[in-house]
């Protein structure tokens, strides 16, 4: 299996879509948004994970769509699945506490691992309004991991988000707005929290007692300092297991010939 | 046998009064109700209360026509075809409008309430998240919480008395006055069958006090009672019912056609300006009715969206005009 | 794929140790899983709680067993075959078991909660009534509630802040360890499809910690999925399946066979005192297995049961053996 | 329509079921539950209320069953039905407010129209335990009117229940269990209550805003003062109509030729 793509073969969402597939163990039961995660989960369940269980969030239940669905609500998304039903089913799956992983996207991340996917500037007088939670927070609050993937810019990453929609490992109680750690909160429903951010530049994880997050890989042609320099909180780097694990040349066949031919979501990498 | 429900998609809209509070079937861009939204623009609806599980094209071109003043749910966009809802994000830039942010299982805990009578429902999601934030009561702090319509609160906080699971977060029930369904197949008493996902389209049309179907065919009700376990919504919760073939179009409908997504790049590339969406709407609203909707987009283009009846969408590859 | 999740109906029963949590499929005399039942008396099983949406003959086999030390429900009979439980009405008579009474939608609403993963549902059902007398806790009363698996509280009474809608109870979620279910098809993977009336079978499924399936018919996994619509219970929800024809009987399956109303006649009629059941249980169930079980049944008996195909039941006019 | 028959002609149980057809309006949702209600609202389909919905609390919407069905989970609820599904459709359709009828039954009845349906005797030492409460007490919660048909005995008429199964005109409020109004208890679900009590004496209507009980008609051959003999509490005879309307021959032949040729629930009358 170290047949490792070379980094002219590769681009950077094969990347990114290679370590979200290695995020999932088989036998799971993982919640998939729309886009690059959708790519992700169905590549870790042609490899290692033949097994895993997916579930959208408009109702299909254990699906094995042979093309890679527009959205979540896409008729593809039956094709094959254990069962056809509503949001009420997959909601209530979340929170009986069903869901091992889920994949989510995010505008802004600080450094406890709360996302913003609802507002740039002050609530009150926005900037740019977003899309809005849809189901962010909801799997983020009762998936046993979840795991981000996001774009790299120093204006992402920063100390506080300017609107918490998803909840990361510290988070406010109100009314007061106070930070406390999430296990305080979430009572019965604590189960875990933010495992991974995966953004175009590494791998970061959470240190799950201070809640903060570190710097796990690098992805090749990263150094640890310049990614440091891309967040405005402290980043620590002094947990760094080296760079990100590339492509193999197995996956990204399985990309760009099976699971993503027609360039929905990952481009493929102009040759020569 | 009872008197008959059927209507016109122009009835339709006129039950739909300014200021009535609404929610639709469906699914971000997924069975949407389009020819009944677009019959809204055309009649110049105003102040609508939208409360949906989640928006969409709908939301976004309700929102562009100003039809609406208040918005409740969780998110808005194209999916794929564009990545956030430009009308409603420069409405509420230019506070033309209230959003209400609740998260999408909320929102779907709201409409099971409702459905089940219930005044609240009781979850754990969300909590810490500035969803919870009292300062972002806006329906509040516009002091439109009356208790009636709208809940007197927009949550309320708790602890669980039985388990000693932690914190909980009581929700209101979503109440609606109407709901409009855009489905395969109604019976001529109203009994719904959809396929695929239903979405919540069950909560939605038992939540609102009138419900209005709209099918892509009428079918015999007796057909439909053949087999009662794949039936979605009862006859009797079912007030008006009407056929509209490719009626959610530029939306999907699991087994009868795609999504259009050129259509809606197109309406997202264009409608960022009031001016743009003002352009859009002269050329693809007003002065049109369904038929004329469907001529203009043509036999090429909607043939290219038709389902392959195997596999329920319409594939990538292998359509002959591709 | 995985493993396999095929058991056999010993194995079945062996899941269910003495004093575990215990919930069915079905509705009153349908769909009960009665091959486990059977085999759980076979094997002796003590101190069963029963937390049961309604009770049926599978109550009264297990309580007249000795199997049962707590019942939480709301019915138990034989509808026409026998108008009461006098098994556990003897029992409770003696003071042998705890029985705790909620209404039937209470139970209905308290596995929906345990279902959607809520610690409690709110409603307006049975205000006023004997069931809600605080001197009736009979739990609270044998310092039964820890908390844990048995609520802190059997109700909590509230209002409503949202709307004004005046008194709710709380009721706490069902928190059950196995749920036995008694269906038409199971795939291999779990995927179960019920056909007609699927009562509260899927917030049972959910609500348990563990669900075996035993199915009229194991079929093929791909089968089922290839109308995932028509499914009733996910695949990861369901731990194992067993395969075990006319497991229903005495009560009546939706499209395969009809209740054995002489059969539950039988029993009402002979079980009224204990050496009565415990004569029944020695000609049905001890030294028995389930083909032994068929067997004294008879081919002339089942085939009186057995559905019509096209009506999905066994029609009274028209058997040839009337 | 005048086509009565004569009393030799038909039995109790007819008369019953005729009565209990005719507290039926056209149009409307209605609940029922296992036995001779199933009898009297088919009656009531086939003749003066051909767009009434059924409902049967197992889960059968809108169904229009051919023969009569043994229990409300039978297979033959579903014959015909707008739709197939659950208990937790039919409480929600009935807490939300849609069921304008329930027939229920009961072991007892008192004068506020509180039924027992639970236990003979008391509670905690119970003379004879009976078989629960089933929906009896979730139909008349919801319903805007409900109808008891009861076998008429003075054990079973009497002023206070042992056990409130089923919520009457006054009703216990707890923690006291003092009598109060259920209009007071009920708020937004408060939509009504018990209509009528059809015994095998007599019809029975209450005072809303007493809340007790009084005689409306008597079935032919009983005298008001006898029927109020065989109550324990005090009835008010003082509006008594006249007596029960008997069966027309035309829903004799329907009950006993179409309905229930087989006699499950309604007995034919011995002829000579």
């Amino acid at each position: 299996m170290n047949d490792y793509a070379l980094p002219e073969e590769y681009g950077l969402a094969d990347l990114l879509c290679c370590a979200a597939a290695r995020e999932v163990q088989d036998n799971e039961v993982v919640f998939a948004g729309t886009g690059l995660p959708m790519v992700a989960i169905m590549l870790a369940q042609e490899t290692h994970a033949p097994n895993l269980k997916l579930i959208f969030e408009a109702g299909t239940l254990d699906g094995r769509p042979p093309e890679i669905p527009t959205s979540v609500g896409d008729a593809r998304c039956e094709m094959g699945a254990s069962r056809a039903s509503g949001l009420y089913d997959a909601f209530s799956i979340a929170q009986r506490g069903c869901v091992d992983l889920g994949f989510l996207g995010g505008a802004e991340v600080d450094v406890y691992g709360n996302v913003n996917t609802t507002v740039i500037g002050d609530y009150l007088n926005p900037e740019l309004r977003l899309t809005g939670s849809g189901g962010n927070p909801d799997i983020n609050s009762f998936a046993r991991r979840t795991v981000f993937i996001m774009v790299h810019e120093k204006r992402r990453f920063v100390e506080n988000v300017s609107y918490i929609t998803s909840p990361g490992w510290l988070v406010k109680q109100w009314p007061g707005g106070d930070f406390v750690h999430r296990r305080e909160l979430y009572g019965s429903a604590y189960r875990g929290g933010p495992s991974a951010v995966i953004s175009t530049a590494g791998v970061f994880r959470f240190d799950e007692a201070s809640g903060r997050m570190y710097l796990d890989t690098c992805h090749p042609g990263k150094t640890p300092t310049e990614i440091k320099e891309m967040c405005q909180f402290d980043l620590d780097i002094s947990r760094v297991q080296g760079d990100t694990a590339p492509p193999t040349r197995a996956e990204l066949r399985l990309i760009h010939e099976v699971l993503d031919p027609d360039e929905i979501f990952i481009p493929k990498v102009k040759k020569g | 046998m009872a008197t008959s429900k059927r209507i016109t998609l122009q009835q339709a809209a006129e039950i739909i009064k300014d200021g009535s509070s609404l929610t639709f079937s469906g699914f971000t861009i997924w069975r949407r109700p389009f020819a009944v939204v677009y019959e809204l623009i055309r009649q110049r609806r105003k102040g609508l209360h939208l409360i949906e599980v989640n928006g969409g094209p709908q939301t976004e071109f309700l929102v562009g026509a100003g039809c609406v003043d208040i918005w409740e749910s969780c998110w808005v966009g194209h999916e794929l075809y564009g990545k956030y809802g430009a009308n409603l994000s420069r409405k509420v830039g230019n506070k033309e409008m209230i959003v209400e942010d609740y998260s999408h299982a909320e929102m779907m805990f709201r409409f099971a309430a409702g459905a089940a009578g219930a005044p609240y429902a009781v979850t754990q999601t969300s909590l810490g998240t500035d969803i919870h934030n009292p300062d972002y009561d806006m329906l509040g702090k516009a002091g439109k919480r009356d208790g009636n319509r709208i809940p007197q609160h927009k949550y309320v906080f708790t602890e669980d008395p039985f388990y000693g699971a932690g914190s909980q977060v009581l929700v209101p029930a979503a109440k609606v006055d109407i709901a409009v369904m855009c489905v395969q197949q109604v019976g001529e008493e109203g009994t719904v069958r959809v396929n695929g996902q239903y979405y919540s389209d069950p909560e939605a049309a038992r939540a609102a006090d009138i419900t209005i179907v709209m099918a892509e065919e009428i079918v015999p009700e007796e057909y439909l009672r053949r087999n009662a376990d794949q039936n979605t919504i009862p006859s009797f919760e079912v007030d008006y019912i009407l056929e509209c073939p490719f009626g959610a179009h530029p939306t999907g409908m699991f087994g009868r056609h795609d999504v259009d997504g050129a259509f809606l790049k197109d309406f997202y590339g264009r409608t960022r300006t009031q001016d743009g969406f003002d352009d859009f709407a002269r050329e693809w609203i007003h002065g049109h009715d369904h038929m004329s909707y469907l001529e203009k987009l043509g036999w090429s283009r909607m043939l290219g969206l038709k389902a392959n009846t195997a596999l329920n969408y319409s594939p990538r590859t292998g359509k002959g005009g591709k």
